[in-house]
C-alpha cells in the first residue's frame, strides 16, 4: 500500500514518553537513591555540589537527567492540560507558555550544570 | 405543536429488513428511516445462528434443495413461488452482504463458512447439509451492523427514537405515518409517497420468549387498526431451546455443531421423533417432542425442562454413533476450544445467566416463543395486500418479520428469517422507491394526528386505573397456557374470552408518568394495546383452524387436513370482533406430502 | 435541557467515585506521582541552580530540605519516583511490545505486582531516610534500640 | 431476599431539575437481573423511572448504566454479583436527559467520524465472496463484537475530561476495519486516529476493557492501533 501514516508531534511525543521513561529509570532512581538515601540531605551542602559538578561524568549524567526528566514531565503536564482545557486557542497559548517555561527552566538548570557551583561566593 | 416532514419513502423500523430497504430505496428516492430504537438496538442483532443460502462452499448443495426444505418446513403452507424466489436470491444476497463488509466466518480456503441447521438437508442423502452462512454465533449482529454501516456510508437519513403510532391513509392509499419523538414527546407527521413497515415481530405476547421488550407487534396492530388484514397469525414459532425460565435463545447452531437433546432418563429422545435427522428436525417438531417428553415425566428430575448437551465428549460420542464425518470424509471430532470459538456468545450467556459452563455441563432448556410466521400480507415485491384476492394497498410495503409473504408458512426453518429480511427488504426498498417515483404525494387529511391523540389521551387522561404490567402478565400467562405449543378448542376459546376481557380492562389503563420527555411509561402502555390486539387476532385465527400444521398443534385435531385447510388465514379486526377469510396457498412444484424427519 | 454538568465536574466525580478496578487506580496514582515528581523537579532544578547563580541562597534551600515535613515529603517523593517508574515501565513495555497483555486478568495482576515491586524498592530507602531524619532532627538513633546495635 | 435500590433521578419536566436519588426496597431473587428490578419498580411502584432497554440479554447495547459506581449493562448484572444494596446512575460524560437516559448523539457522531464501513469497491469478477483466510478473519474478530453500548467510552477518565477524545468505542470500531484484510482505507483511518483527539489521548486507564460487556480487549485494540500508526501504517 502506497500511503504511509506519517508521524506527527503527538505520535512522536508518545514514543518519546515511553523511551525517555525507560531511560529515566536508571537515571532518576539512581540519582534520588544516591542523594537522598546514600548521601542524605544532611550531608549535602554547596561544597559537596561543587565537587560533583567538577566531574565531567557527573555533569553529563545530571545533564541527561535534566534533559529527559524535565521534558518528559512537561509533556506529561501538557497531556493533563489537554484533559482540562478544550478550547484550541487556549490550548495553543498554554502549550507555548509551557514550552517557554520548559526552555527557561532547562536553560537555568543547564547553565548551572555547565558552570558549576561557586561556593567561594557564599557570604 | 406538530411538525410535518416530507420524504418520498418512509421506512418504519431499522432492523435487517428496514435497513436493507433503506439502502435500496435511498438509491432511487428521498428516503428516511424511523425507528423507536437506535438502529443498532434492533432485534436482528440478537440473531445468532446464520443465514441460509445454498452456496455449497463445503459440500454439494442446491437452490432447489433449499426450496424444498423450506416448503417442507413450512408444512406446505408457504407460497412456493415466493419460496423459490427467496432461495434463488439467497446466494446473491449473501455475496452482497459479504461485499458490503460482513465479516463471515471462513473456511480453510477462505470462503464463507457454513454450518448445519434444523430442517436443512441434502435431498438425496436426507442428511443435514452445511447451508447456514455464519459469523460465529452473532450473524444477526453482523448483518445489522454491516447494514447500518452501509447506511452511514450512503448517508441514509435517520430519525432515531421516533416511535410510529399510526399509519396515514387517504382513500385507501398509504401516505404517511404519525410518530412521537421520544426525546420531546412531540408528535410528528411524516408525509410520504411510500411507507415501508419493517417493525419486526410480537413475541412479547407470550410469557417465555426469546424476543426483546420492543417486540410488541406495533406494525401488525397499526395496520389492523387501519382496516387492513393480518395473515396466518396462528402460526407462531416456539423455538425448542430457550434458557430455562429466561427464554434467552440457544441457537440451533449448537445442535448444528453436534449438540444433542437429552431427557431426564439420559436418553437422546429425538431419535424416537425424527429418526433420520434427529436433533436437527425442524423447530415445531423438536419443540413438540420436548413438550411430550416433559408431559411423560421425562423432564430433568421430572421437572419442566430437558438438557441441551454440547460437552465435547458427548458431541463426539453421538457423532460417532451417527457416523458423522467432516467434508473430507474423516470422522467428526470437536474439542471444547473449537466449540467455544464457534458459539462464544452462547457460552457467555450460560456463564452469565445460569452460572454454568456449557463446555463442562449440559444446559437446561425449555421451548420459548420466538418467531411470528404471520403478519402483514405481502406479495414477493413487498407490496402489502388488502384482501384474499391479492389487491395491492398502493403506497404500503412490508418486509421482515412483520410481513407474511408467505415464505415460512406454518413453520420457519432456522436461518430463513435473516434471508427473508435481506431478500424482501431489498425488494420492498426497490419497489417503494420505484412507486414513489411514479406517484404523487397524496394530500394528508385535515387532522392527521387525531387518531393517535385519541389513543394517547385516553391513557393519559386516567389515573389510578389498571396497571400495564398486570394486564400484560395476565395476557402472557394465558397465551402461554392456551395458545402455546399445544392447543385445544376449549383452551383457545377461553383465551379469546380472556383477551376480550383484557382489552376491555385496557380501556381503563393508566400510567404514572404524564410528562412528555422520554415517556416510556406511556409508550409501554400503548405497546400493550398493540400486543392485546395481536393476541386476540392470534387466538381467534388459531381457534378457527381445526387441524395441526407446523407450529399450530392441536391436541383435538392432531392431523394435518390438506383437503380443507391448505389455505392462509386473513384476519380483520373491528373493535373486539375478528373477521376471518381464507386464501389459497400457491403450489408450484411440490405437492403436499406427509412430513417426516 | 440536560442535567447540569461540566467536563471538570465529571472528571472530579469520575476520579473520586468511579469504582474502577486496578487499572483505574494505577492511572490515578501514575498521574498524581508524575505531577508530584514534576513539581519537585522544577523546584529542585531552580534551587540547585542557585549554586551558580546565587550561592548564598543554596544553604537556605538545603536547610529547608532538612526540615522534618520536607524530609517526610522526600520519603514520599522517593515512593513517587519509584512507583511512577515501575508503573511507567509496565505501560511502556505492554504498549509497545506486548499489546496482547492488555487483557483483564493479566493487567489486574500486573498492576498489583507493580505496586508490590514499588513498595519493595522503596521500603529500604524509606527506612534509611526515616532513620536519618530521626537521627538528625530528633537525635534519636534507632539502631541503638536494636539488641545487636551499637 | 430484600434488595435496597438507590436510583438516580433527574427530570426537569417534573420539577426534578437537581439530580437526586430515590430509594426502593423490593423482593428479588439472587439470579434476577438489575434490569428485572428496574422493570419491577417501573411496573409496580413508580412508572416515571426511565431507562432504555430492549433485548434483556446483553446484545443490543441499550442499557449501559453505572451500577454501584461501575459501568455495566443492567441486563447482564445479576443481584448475586452486585449485592443487595444497589446504586444506579446514568453513565458519566454524556448529557443526562432523564433518569438513566443520556443523549447518545455525541457518542454516535464520534463513531461515525471514523468511517465505520468497509471501503473496497473491487468485487470478484464472478460476483462471489472475496476470499479471506480464517487467520485474516481472526485478526479483527474481537472488535466485531461491539454493540455500541458506550459503557467503555463513558468509563474512560480521558473522555470524562475531554469530550473531543473519540473514545474507546470509536477506536474499537475503527480497529475492526483497519485490521480487516479486505479494507483499503486503513491508513486513512489511522491518520485520523493519529491526530488530536485520537488514539494517543488514551492513557491506558483500562476502565474501558473492564467495563465492556462483550469482553472485547479494548485497551489491546487501542494499543494495536497506536502501534500501527507509529510503525507507519498497516498493509494487507
Ligand atoms: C434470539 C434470536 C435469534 C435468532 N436467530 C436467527 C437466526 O439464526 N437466523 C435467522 O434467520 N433468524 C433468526 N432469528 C429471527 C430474526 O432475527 C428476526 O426475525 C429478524 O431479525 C427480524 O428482523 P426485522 O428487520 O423484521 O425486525 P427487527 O430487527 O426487530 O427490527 C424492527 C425495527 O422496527 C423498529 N420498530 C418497531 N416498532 C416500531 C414503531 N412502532 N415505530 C418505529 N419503529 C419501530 C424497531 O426499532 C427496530 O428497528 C432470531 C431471532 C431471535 C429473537
Ligand atoms: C522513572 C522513570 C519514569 C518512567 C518509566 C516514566 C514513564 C512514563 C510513561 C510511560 C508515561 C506516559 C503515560 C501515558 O502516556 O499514559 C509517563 C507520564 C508522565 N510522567 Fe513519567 N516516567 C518516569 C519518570 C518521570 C519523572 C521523573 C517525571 C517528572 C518529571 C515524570 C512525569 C510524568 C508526568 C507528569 C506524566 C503524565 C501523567 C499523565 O498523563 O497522567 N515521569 N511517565
Ligand atoms: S467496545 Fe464494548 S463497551 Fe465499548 S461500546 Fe463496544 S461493546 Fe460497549
Ligand atoms: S479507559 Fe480510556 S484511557 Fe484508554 S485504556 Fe480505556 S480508553
Ligand atoms: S437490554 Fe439489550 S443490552 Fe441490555
Amino acid at each position: 500500500m502506497a500511503s504511509q501514516v506519517k508521524p506527527n508531534f503527538e505520535t512522536t511525543a508518545w514514543r518519546f514518553m515511553r523511551y525517555s521513561g525507560i531511560l529515566l529509570i536508571p537515571l532518576a532512581w539512581f540519582h534520588v537513591y544516591l542523594q537522598d538515601v546514600i548521601v542524605g540531605v544532611h550531608a549535602i551542602d554547596i561544597d559537596y555540589v561543587a565537587v560533583r559538578l567538577a566531574d565531567a561524568g557527573w555533569v553529563t549524567y545530571n545533564f541527561l537527567l535534566l534533559l529527559f526528566a524535565f521534558a518528559h514531565g512537561m509533556y506529561g503536564l501538557r497531556q493533563v492540560m489537554f484533559d482540562l482545557v478544550h478550547k484550541p486557542s487556549t490550548r495553543r497559548i498554554l502549550s507555548i507558555l509551557m514550552l517557554i517555561f520548559w526552555l527557561v527552566v532547562s536553560a537555568i538548570g543547564a547553565t548551572a550544570l555547565a558552570m558549576g557551583a561557586r561556593p567561594e561566593l557564599v557570604q | 405543536m406538530t411538525q410535518t416532514h416530507q420524504h418520498e419513502v418512509i421506512i418504519v423500523g431499522a432492523g435487517g429488513a428496514g435497513l436493507m430497504a433503506a439502502l435500496y430505496a435511498s438509491r432511487g428516492a428521498d428516503t428516511a428511516v424511523l425507528s423507536k430504537l437506535y438502529p443498532t438496538r434492533s432485534h436482528t442483532g440478537a440473531a445468532q445462528g446464520g443465514i441460509g443460502a445454498a452456496l455449497g462452499n463445503l459440500e454439494p448443495d442446491k437452490v432447489e434443495w433449499h426450496s424444498f426444505d423450506t416448503v417442507k418446513g413450512s408444512d406446505y403452507l408457504g407460497d412456493q413461488d415466493a419460496i423459490d424466489y427467496m432461495c434463488a436470491q439467497a446466494p446473491e444476497v449473501v455475496y452482497e452482504l459479504e461485499h458490503m463488509g460482513l465479516p463471515f466466518s471462513r473456511t480453510r480456503d477462505g470462503k464463507i463458512a457454513q454450518r448445519r441447521f434444523g430442517g436443512h438437508t441434502n435431498n438425496e442423502t436426507k442428511q443435514p447439509v452445511l447451508r447456514s452462512c455464519y459469523a460465529a454465533d452473532r450473524t444477526g449482529h453482523m448483518i445489522l451492523q454491516t447494514l447500518y454501516q452501509n447506511c452511514i456510508k450512503n448517508k441514509v437519513h435517520f430519525y432515531d427514537e421516533f416511535h410510529v403510532l399510526d399509519l396515514l391513509m387517504n382513500d385507501g392509499v398509504a401516505n404517511g405515518v404519525v410518530a412521537v419523538e421520544l426525546a420531546t414527546g412531540e408528535l410528528h407527521v411524516f408525509h410520504a409517497k411510500s411507507v415501508v413497515f419493517a417493525t419486526g415481530g410480537h413475541g412479547r405476547i407470550w410469557e417465555l420468549t426469546s424476543n426483546a421488550y420492543a417486540y410488541t407487534g406495533d406494525g401488525v396492530a397499526i395496520t389492523l387498526r387501519r382496516g387492513l388484514p393480518a395473515q396466518d397469525l396462528e402460526f407462531f414459532q416456539f423455538h425448542p431451546t430457550g434458557i430455562l425460565k429466561l427464554g434467552i435463545l440457544i441457537t440451533e447452531g449448537v445442535r448444528g455443531e453436534g449438540g444433542v437433546l437429552i431427557n431426564g432418563k439420559g436418553e437422546r429422545f429425538m431419535e424416537r421423533y425424527a429418526p433420520t435427522v434427529k436433533d436437527l428436525a425442524s423447530r415445531d417438531v423438536v419443540s413438540r417432542s420436548i413438550y411430550l417428553e416433559i408431559r411423560d415425566g421425562n423432564g430433568i428430575k421430572g421437572d419442566r425442562y430437558v438438557h441441551l448437551d454440547m460437552r465435547p465428549e458427548v458431541v463426539n460420542h453421538y457423532a460417532e454413533l451417527d457416523g458423522r464425518t467432516l467434508p473430507d470424509g474423516t470422522p467428526y471430532r470437536v474439542t471444547g476450544e473449537q466449540l467455544l470459538s464457534k458459539v462464544p456468545d452462547i457460552v457467555d450467556f450460560c456463564r452469565t445467566y445460569l452460572g454454568i459452563d456449557p463446555i463442562k455441563e449440559p444446559m437446561p432448556i425449555q421451548p420459548t416463543a420466538h418467531y411470528a410466521m404471520g403478519g402483514i400480507p405481502t406479495n414477493v415485491h413487498g407490496q402489502a395486500l388488502s384482501d384474499a384476492q391479492g389487491t395491492i394497498v398502493p403506497g404500503l410495503f412490508a418486509a421482515g418479520e412483520v410481513a407474511c409473504v408467505s415464505v415460512h408458512g406454518a413453520n420457519r426453518l432456522g436461518t430463513n428469517s435473516l434471508l427473508d429480511l435481506v431478500v424482501f427488504g431489498k425488494e420492498a426498498g426497490k419497489m417503494a422507491a420505484e412507486y414513489a417515483k411514479s406517484a404523487d404525494y397524496k394530500p394528508l387529511e385535515n387532522n392527521p394526528t387525531d387518531f393517535t391523540r385519541q389513543q394517547l389521551d385516553r391513557i393519559l387522561g386516567k389515573s389510578g386505573g389498571e396497571k400495564v404490567v398486570t394486564l400484560g402478565e395476565e395476557m402472557k400467562t394465558k397465551m402461554m397456557d392456551d395458545v402455546g405449543v399445544f392447543r385445544t378448542a376449549e383452551g383457545m376459546a377461553s383465551a379469546i374470552e380472556k383477551m376480550r376481557e383484557l382489552r376491555e380492562r385496557y380501556k381503563n389503563v393508566s400510567v404514572d408518568d404524564h410528562g412528555k420527555r422520554f415517556n416510556t411509561d406511556l409508550l409501554n402502555a400503548w405497546e400493550l394495546g398493540c400486543l392485546l390486539d395481536v393476541a386476540l387476532a392470534t387466538a381467534v385465527s388459531a381457534h378457527a383452524r381445526p387441524e395441526s400444521r407446523g407450529a399450530h398443534a392441536r391436541e383435538d385435531f392432531p392431523k394435518r387436513n390438506d383437503a380443507e385447510w391448505l389455505k392462509h388465514t386473513l384476519a380483520w379486526m373491528d373493535g373486539d370482533q375478528v373477521r376471518l377469510e381464507y386464501k389459497p396457498v400457491t403450489i408450484t412444484k411440490y405437492e403436499p406430502k406427509e412430513r417426516v424427519y | 435541557m440536560a442535567a447540569p454538568s461540566t467536563p471538570l465536574k465529571n472528571t472530579v466525580k469520575g476520579y473520586a467515585t468511579y469504582m474502577g478496578r486496578e487499572g483505574h487506580y494505577a492511572f490515578l496514582l501514575h498521574r498524581l506521582t508524575g505531577l508530584g515528581v514534576l513539581l519537585f523537579l522544577t523546584i529542585h532544578i531552580l534551587d540547585t541552580a542557585t549554586v551558580y547563580f546565587y550561592p548564598s541562597l543554596y544553604q537556605h534551600a538545603i536547610e529547608l530540605y532538612r526540615a522534618t515535613p520536607f524530609m517526610l515529603g522526600e520519603i514520599g517523593l522517593l515512593f513517587a519516583v519509584i512507583y511512577h517508574g515501575v508503573n511507567g515501565l509496565r505501560i511502556a513495555v505492554t504498549d509497545m511490545w506486548l499489546p496482547k497483555r492488555w487483557a483483564i486478568e493479566k493487567q489486574r495482576q500486573a498492576v498489583r505486582i507493580t505496586l508490590v515491586v514499588a513498595i519493595l524498592l522503596w521500603a529500604p530507602g524509606a527506612l534509611v531516610m526515616f532513620y536519618n531524619m530521626l537521627l538528625h532532627n530528633f537525635h534519636v538513633d534507632l539502631l541503638a534500640f536494636l539488641p545487636f546495635g551499637k | 431476599m430484600l434488595v435496597y435500590l438507590k436510583i438516580y433521578r433527574y427530570n426537569p419536566e417534573a420539577g426534578r431539575n437537581v439530580p437526586s436519588f430515590d430509594t426502593y426496597n423490593i423482593e428479588a431473587e439472587p439470579t434476577d437481573r438489575v434490569l428485572d428490578l428496574l422493570e419491577e419498580i417501573k411496573g409496580h411502584i413508580d412508572g416515571t423511572v426511565s431507562f432504555r432497554r430492549s433485548c434483556a440479554h446483553g446484545v443490543c447495547g441499550s442499557d449501559a448504566m453505572r451500577i454501584n459506581g461501575r459501568n455495566m449493562l443492567a441486563c447482564k448484572a445479576l443481584v448475586k454479583d452486585v449485592g443487595t444494596e444497589i446504586t444506579i446512575e446514568p453513565i458519566l460524560g454524556l448529557p443526562v436527559l432523564k433518569d438513566m437516559i443520556v443523549d447518545m448523539e455525541p457518542f454516535f457522531n464520534s463513531y461515525k467520524s471514523l468511517m465505520p464501513f468497509l471501503i473496497n469497491e473491487d468485487v470478484p469478477a464472478d460476483g462471489k465472496e472475496r476470499l479471506q483466510s480464517p487467520e485474516q478473519r481472526e485478526r479483527f474478530d474481537d472488535t466485531t463484537k461491539c454493540i455500541l453500548c458506550a459503557a467503555c467510552t463513558t468509563s474512560c477518565p480521558v473522555f470524562w475530561s475531554d469530550d473531543q477524545y473519540v473514545g474507546p468505542a470509536t477506536i474499537v470500531n475503527a480497529h475492526r476495519f483497519i485490521f480487516d484484510s479486505r479494507d483499503q482505507a486503513a491508513n486513512k483511518r489511522l491518520e485520523i486516529l493519529a491526530d488530536h483527539g485520537g488514539a494517543f489521548r488514551c492513557r491506558t486507564a483500562f476502565n474501558c476493557t473492564e467495563a465492556c460487556p462483550r469482553e472485547i480487549h479494548v485497551t489491546q485494540a487501542i494499543a494495536e492501533v497506536k502501534n500501527a500508526i507509529t510503525s507507519g501504517g498497516v498493509e494487507h
